[in-house]
């Protein structure tokens, strides 16, 4: 603190070093009077432009907002702070059966949805599927109650490797590939036992043969 | 601690500032406190070992160079006259009074006459272990002197934070997809064979057949002429049974509503019913 | 990102913007990751050595603990600050022993503590350190009995200034001197074994024993 360069040079340090460990914004009457030269507010706000200047275009800035100073992150590295982590997730089982039936029968409403899995489905379920951006809202059936209806999307055929939904195995192949072997008593026991009932006797029939 | 006449004796140290500790109890110039204060301070030291190693530095030399045998006339005389005082003195200062006095013995007494280990050996791991303790309490002063986080260094007062929005990549494969829709229907199949076996007459039938059929009767009919005739498909018994029950709710889902009028003669006798003139 | 001078120093500015937001130290390891570039932990840690190298001298430095980086001010001006801070946690003279001899030992028992303490050790004593996040249980050691041991965090080399361990105060020498040689545990044994204080009547075997 001998010299001008030396003193304004403490002076600089000290006041990049309280706005640092600050919690709030401060003004430059308060830096002064926090590092004990309360007649020097003109010092102090000398050594903010300094230091702004220094900062410049680096990846942290000091700024003053009405009157108020405080460093901050450079606003073009904003995307930084914020960061997306994207992680692979398997899709769920029951969210799985949703995708495989809004694929087959789309467009369907939940209440089919139900009907045809035999067990009622979570809301987040279809969340899910949307989220994944494979199943969208395609409308409102025109029927009593106009409930929403899904459809599958252009992302869906595109991750499956699609050409079109027709390209999907239909029932005959599935039941040649063994995929429709009929499970033991026990399973389907368990299965009905388990689970809520559909919402109507009738439908999980007429869904049934929808595909056939 | 449980022989500790001086209940505060082990906590009074816990509450020392590390200033406290480190300044007046070892410093140097520990003459400053006379040879009164030392039996007024019994309550300063955590066990013998840190006695020790207090009149250890009272010496004034290197840890490295003292004298042993000057050590242990010091701690015998403190415990000595700690007893004078009529101070009560924990078990443990007792016992190592007992074997410094030991050592001292074996320390004056003929070379010839030791055992194993030497008397030297002992004092020199006395020593050692007075070393050991010595260089911890030290460098417990010199890392609480440092610049500590918190108090002489600060972190950044009000940092953004970094979050992470974490989104899921969800997979799903085709033939998972596939196998799904195989389960389903799977799944779905013998739900729909029970139904079709179980055959049931609905309500719904039953009240448009018997209010059908009422419409044309001129007089009461009996519950049972209402079904459907034992033809075909409605020989089963269970289908009977079924259309039996479906009909009598039928019949007073008709009555509820004020279209039929029911009669019975006696318990389990025949159900009658007719349709109520408009 | 076009030449190498611009992309070092899109990095120098990311890598300095990301840890002056952070809200704790962070690794360089961690940081690559963050910046979504986890293949190239050796550029960040080369824009870290020359951030810490910008700050050098500054009222703001970037210091690395125990692998550890993170933004702090600059120790010699602790008494513009210090003023609104409050102290940190005052510790008995008895928990700062325990902690130096955790540090220099580690992993160390208690009743290696207490061997070289000479007196036993509140349980409180480790638990305030611990609470303090300076201490952590390190496991067990593989003997009968299996003791568990205790070591430092990174948080202890945080709080102290510590690069590692290695720059605790005097450790060399200490080290030379044969004053940080395992402790013996025939002595542990023998000071577990009794229902006494350890440094009553156990004092002059594990004296004996202490130097084997």
């Amino acid at each position: 603190m001998t010299g001008d360069g030396a003193s304004e040079d403490a002076l600089l340090r000290a006041v990049e070093a309280t706005l640092f460990a600050a919690e709030q914004p401060m003004a430059a009457q308060a830096l002064a009077l926090h590092l004990g030269m309360p007649q020097s507010p003109g010092a102090v706000r000398t050594a903010l432009d300094a230091l702004r200047a220094h900062y410049a275009g680096r990846g942290i800035e000091l700024v003053e907002r009405g009157g108020l100073w405080h460093f901050q992150t450079a606003p073009d590295l904003a995307h930084l702070l914020r960061r997306e982590k994207e992680e692979p997730r398997r899709l769920s089982r029951a969210a799985t059966e949703v995708l495989a039936i809004v694929a087959y029968h789309e467009p369907v409403s939940r209440a089919e949805i139900e009907a045809i899995r035999g067990v009622q489905t979570a809301k987040g379920t279809l969340d899910v599927l949307m989220e994944a951006g494979w199943v969208r809202v395609s409308g409102r059936r025109e029927v009593p109650g106009r409930p929403v209806i899904y459809a599958t999307t252009p992302e869906f055929l595109a991750h499956f490797g699609l050409a079109s939904l027709k390209e999907l195995p239909g029932v005959d192949e599935l039941r040649a590939a063994g995929l429709l072997d009929p499970v033991d008593d026990d399973m389907i026991e368990q299965t009905l036992g388990r689970d809520s009932p559909p919402p109507s006797g009738a439908e999980p029939d007429d869904a049934a043969d929808d595909t056939d | 601690m449980a022989a500790d006449p001086h209940p505060d004796g082990a906590i009074a140290p816990e509450m020392d500032s590390d200033a406290a500790w480190a300044t007046p109890l070892f410093a140097e110039g520990g003459a400053a406190r006379g040879d009164a204060a030392l039996y007024l301070e019994i309550d300063g030291w955590e066990g013998p070992l840190d006695l020790l190693l207090d009149l250890a530095r009272r010496q004034k030399v290197d840890l490295r160079r003292i004298s042993i045998l000057e050590l242990v006339d010091q701690y015998l005389t403190y415990i000595e006259q700690a007893e004078a005082l009529r101070l009560e003195l924990a078990a443990d200062y007792l016992v190592m009074a007992a074997w410094l006095a030991y050592l001292k013995s074996a320390l004056l007494l003929p070379r010839e006459e030791q055992e194993d280990p030497s008397p030297e050996e002992l004092a020199l791991r006395l020593h050692l272990r007075l070393q050991r303790l010595g260089a911890m309490r030290e460098a417990a002063a010199r890392l609480m002197g440092r610049d500590r986080l918190g108090r002489d260094v600060f972190l950044r007062g009000a940092p953004e934070g970094l979050r992470i929005d974490r989104k899921a990549l969800w997979q799903c494969q085709w033939f998972d997809l596939v196998r799904a829709y195989g389960d389903v229907k799977v799944r779905g199949e013998p739900v729909v064979h029970m139904v079709r076996e179980r055959m049931v007459m609905t309500l719904d039938s039953a009240i448009t057949r018997v209010s059908s059929m009422l419409g044309v009767a001129l007089d009461w009919m009996e519950l049972r002429d209402f079904l459907p005739p034992a033809r075909e498909s409605w020989t089963n018994p269970q289908l009977r049974r079924s259309a039996l029950a479906s009909s009598f709710v039928a019949a007073l889902e008709l009555a509820r509503t004020g279209k039929a009028e029911l009669a019975q003669d006696e318990t389990f006798g025949p159900l009658r019913l007719r349709a109520v003139a408009r």
